[in-house]
């Protein structure tokens, strides 16, 4: 159904609406567009047993794994990103602190893969990546094929991921879902394709209007979205391209304190608030900063 | 080779354009390790090449040939864009700085599906351990009584590694030179090197000619076209070959003509500089959580300005 | 129903707004019997659904659903539109109209990726011939002696015809009555219907429900929910059941309450003649090139801009 | 390699460089923002044994069949769209006219998948179109497999296509071959990554600048082409998004003229002439008109 109606919510009720304990849960962007604000909402309702089937996840990932929210990943990559190791990713896959982390790798373009079987409804696409390696030994989801117009070559079969949910930040939708994304797409058109369902946060929401006037931007369509929240700064820490560039030092600061788990515990009781007292915390200055730095660099893009 | 240096000292890299140092051409006498290998990895670049390039160092070598010898190379990055030319260090391989200048804003898919079409020339990865064939693991270290499933230490994994290693034209890799991690038995193979020797790749029909070049904190390797194996074509300044064996589980060949690495020119580590203000990655430091908020944007700031006109005064 | 009807008759298509018409809710005296399949088939598209439709016929009814009973109806076109609201008739798949005020412009695999999905609720498509189970061949007709190789008549082929019976959610097959057409053997199966009956489409996994109308020049046609035989809805007016029999080469059922087609209204045929000003589709005239190149594009012009304005209006 | 260096060439050049007798060819747009100019380029060039790999074709198609260009055709769907049959196509299958055409047919999520495997490099795709029917019958070149991950369900699996040539036109592209699509791509993103070589005829010839102030919409990246040209009305009869609308009196004049195999060859006598001299012919005020035609219906967009 094309579900033209208005699927507009708060980021509260869209949480709670479709992400039950024990989801999987695919996020969009990757170290930019995170969905930020979703993941620290998921851990304010201290959901549990989520299984993350995903490409590379940075904090929003180790967050979630250091507050007891996740018990699987199959994924690519973890960590978070350019200056800190997952510290909490590593506590709970070799200390199983707060609890045991089961990882199931991929590689990157297996990530992209999975999705895209899941979003066209097959249940594998080949490809010549992890051929060889253990990623294809280790993850018994893969299977070695043998071409069958008898090249002779092996393929690897990806089997088909469908999550239960998508959640995906960008820069603008109408009420309907018609998602614009500037700049990289990532995996998430694929993502919203694959899950049963969709959550858009997004910078603003706009009228159908605008999305009319760049329809080539409309990277994720409405007849795959059923929740549209609007929620500004939805990536801080990370870049939103266009809007604000990547707070560093505040993600510096997620680095060293999450070293440690009890300095963690203090981290969650300080920033794991509601997303407008969040903002109030970050404060309104730095936020304007960053939208002035990324203005210097892509600005007029938007 | 310098360790901890100020970095408001003699490379000029603060003072002015980068490209306004005194005696560009002549070798740097301030520069750290870190900057060594940024600088080698870059010079792997060729001009006009495609140049694949992930996060952290690889991505900073990468800027630094387009800004300095391969400016006609073009930048490629796994979440999406291509042809960038970032004004300072990029954060993510989402960093929205990817996007200035970029030619294409994609999606990782399709990046991934032109690297399996062996439309890119090269690529830039890191790993945690190699073997001699150049296999690598940036997955799990297992340890002596650890296993896939509870490892001694989770690493992030694969990211787009194994993707480049399998179907890209060449790979450089880029590493510490840890004990234990030149291993004769790797404890996860994450990318695929010439796995077990000569044939192997093509046996699996891979579309990409495998890895070329290891470089690490002492010394750069490469692999003999016959044998498929590594063995050692130069040393950093100040490091022996004897000192290099010791740090390789293997018997390590060593080339003929084995070489002491060229050293970063001034203007190489002048720029780095400029590309990375808060020592980010070169350095390696907390400097960008000490200066605070406010300093830290004021410093990112005026260095993509400087890039920036770099780029128009071209 | 009447046959060839003067274009500026009395269903006041060409003065003034389609919506103006007097008595809109009054079923049309003057209407050709294209317009009443273009009708016909319009009305099996529910407001709200997403509705795959290609070229010609198909897309007409589309148009005419979301300009009538079906606004928030969404179009979906498999060259890469979605959302279009086309302000008159559309030539070719990727006619530029198509991206009037369309949500999404993208490309073919994205739309078919997203069908094989199942994520569109209605689609329309055209066939040469049909079988009692709904299979449908668009590709050859082979005749008596010829061949897929060598065909008496070589046809466009599948289109999307074929995915979109796999696919969408249920199927409307438009297409002519005529001798051979409805055929106890096809003589090649291009989009698949119910295959040899119940329980096929299951066995192959096809992620659509299947062909639910036939809509021709002489009747409708839906299938029987348990033995998935076609069987006889409705005939159009002035038709009589036995002369659709006698245009089927099966023994073909009939529903027990089978009624007379409802006619267009004047609403519709007006706004029909408004999408469709130069005939190109509903009567299969040469009108088009008998007014030559000004008065065509005037023509056009004019009405694009009549239809935009009644968008506005709403 | 990046090959950044220039490729524009003249549509004469291109096509005697990179179209050989005998070559197979993928022609981009699909009743819109075809390359009209290059196929009648072709025809001009007395190209023979051409083995056309593609989608839907119309009107450049048919003409090639009947001017003799063509052997083969492997593809979803042939005619000139709404206002007439393929009559040259018709011809050459049904009696030979003027030689034999050989059809091999796939639907069209099939022409989509089998560019997309010659794109990624692997043998095949797997869909669910086409099972049941005679395409895969027919098809000898379709595999229908198990799914090896044992959910019983048959794939018909859509082998890879590499033709020699794409030819695509596009509203702008760079020197270096970097092209911007509005509005739909159909299958030309996928057909040139899976050719091994790539035409580009545009609009109009851009400075990378411009392609830089719009990424999202770099369909065609510089690194898989390798010849550019500047064809204005290069489309035309068909349409160019943003630019002009589709000539369809002069479009059912070719339906009308093409029913009889002698009337086509006047057809090509007159028609089949360098492009500049064809825009002459089709006259300056025309062209305005359908230039205008476009401005009201999508103005602005470009």
């Amino acid at each position: 159904m094309s579900d033209t109606h208005d699927k507009t919510q708060t980021l509260q009720t869209a949480i709670s609406d479709h992400v039950p304990d024990g989801a999987s849960i695919a996020f969009g962007g990757m170290g930019g567009r995170d969905p930020e604000a979703a993941a620290r909402e998921i851990i304010r309702q201290e959901k549990t047993g989520l299984r993350v089937v995903d490409d590379a996840r940075t904090t929003l990932f180790d967050a979630m794994v250091g507050a007891g929210c996740v018990d699987e990943y199959v994924g690519s990559w973890v960590g978070t990103s350019l200056i800190s190791q997952g510290h909490n990713v590593r506590r709970a896959v070799e200390e199983g602190v707060p609890k045991d982390l089961t990882m199931q790798d991929v590689s990157n373009f297996g990530s992209s893969l999975m999705f895209f079987a899941g979003a066209m409804n097959v249940p594998f696409v080949p490809t010549r990546s992890m051929l060889g390696t253990d990623i294809a030994e280790h993850n018994d989801d893969i299977e070695v094929i043998d071409d069958p117009f008898g090249s002779g070559e092996p393929l690897a079969a990806v089997p088909a991921a469908t999550p239960d949910v998508a959640i995906i930040h960008v820069q603008q939708a109408d009420r309907h879902g018609n998602a614009h994304i500037y700049g990289n797409t990532v995996n998430d058109h694929l993502k919203v394709r694959a899950a049963d369902t969709t959550i858009i946060t997004c910078e603003e929401i706009v009228p159908s209007e605008t999305i009319a006037e760049s329809p080539e931007l409309t990277k994720i369509p409405f007849y795959t979205v059923d929740s549209v929240v609007e929620v500004p700064f939805g990536s801080h820490p990370w870049h939103c391209y266009g809007h604000y560039y990547a707070d560093l030092p505040f993600y510096r600061e997620y680095g060293l304190r999450s070293q440690d788990y009890d300095e963690f515990q203090d981290w969650l009781d300080e920033w794991i608030v509601p997303h407008e007292e969040y903002l109030e915390k970050v404060g309104a200055d730095r936020l304007a900063r960053l939208e002035e730095l990324e203005q210097t660099i892509n600005g007029g893009k938007i | 080779m310098t360790g901890e240096t100020d970095p408001e000292g003699d490379s000029g890299a603060t003072n002015g354009s980068p490209l306004d140092v005194a005696n560009p051409d002549e070798p740097a006498d301030d520069y750290s390790l870190t900057e060594l290998l940024a600088v080698t990895a870059a010079r792997e670049i060729d001009d006009g090449e495609m140049a694949f390039i992930g996060v952290g160092m690889s991505l900073i070598s990468g800027v630094l040939a387009k800004y300095t010898h391969a400016p006609r190379c073009q930048l490629v990055t796994e979440s999406g864009y291509v042809g960038s030319r970032p004004p300072g260090v990029v954060q993510s391989i989402s960093d929205s700085v990817l996007g200035v200048d970029s030619l294409v804003a994609t999606d990782q898919m399709q990046i991934f599906v032109d690297n399996q079409r062996g439309l890119f020339d090269v690529g830039i990865i890191g790993a945690g351990q190699i073997d001699k064939y150049g296999n690598t693991n940036s997955t799990v270290v297992t340890g002596a009584e650890g296993s896939y499933e509870n490892p001694k230490v989770r690493l992030p994994g694969s990211g787009g590694s194994n993707d480049i290693m399998t179907s890209c034209g060449r790979t450089i890799v880029m590493m510490r030179q840890r004990a234990r991690a030149f291993t004769s038995e790797l404890d996860y193979v994450t990318a695929p090197g010439y796995l077990d020797g000569p044939g192997a790749r093509e046996e699996f029909g891979f579309p990409g000619g495998g890895p070329e070049t290891v470089i690490t904190d002492m010394a750069v390797f490469g692999f003999d076209e016959e044998t498929k194996e590594m063995y050692l074509r130069s040393t950093h300044p100040g490091i022996d070959v004897e000192e290099v064996r010791e740090m390789v589980q293997w018997d390590l060949n060593v080339d003929d003509d084995v070489e002491t690495t060229p050293v970063p020119t001034r203007r190489e580590v002048a720029m780095l500089r400029t590309i990375d203000p808060t020592d980010t990655v070169l350095r390696d430091t907390d400097r960008i959580y000490e200066i605070g908020f406010d300093e830290w944007a004021d410093t990112m700031e005026r260095n993509w300005k400087r890039l920036m006109q770099i780029e128009e005064d071209k």
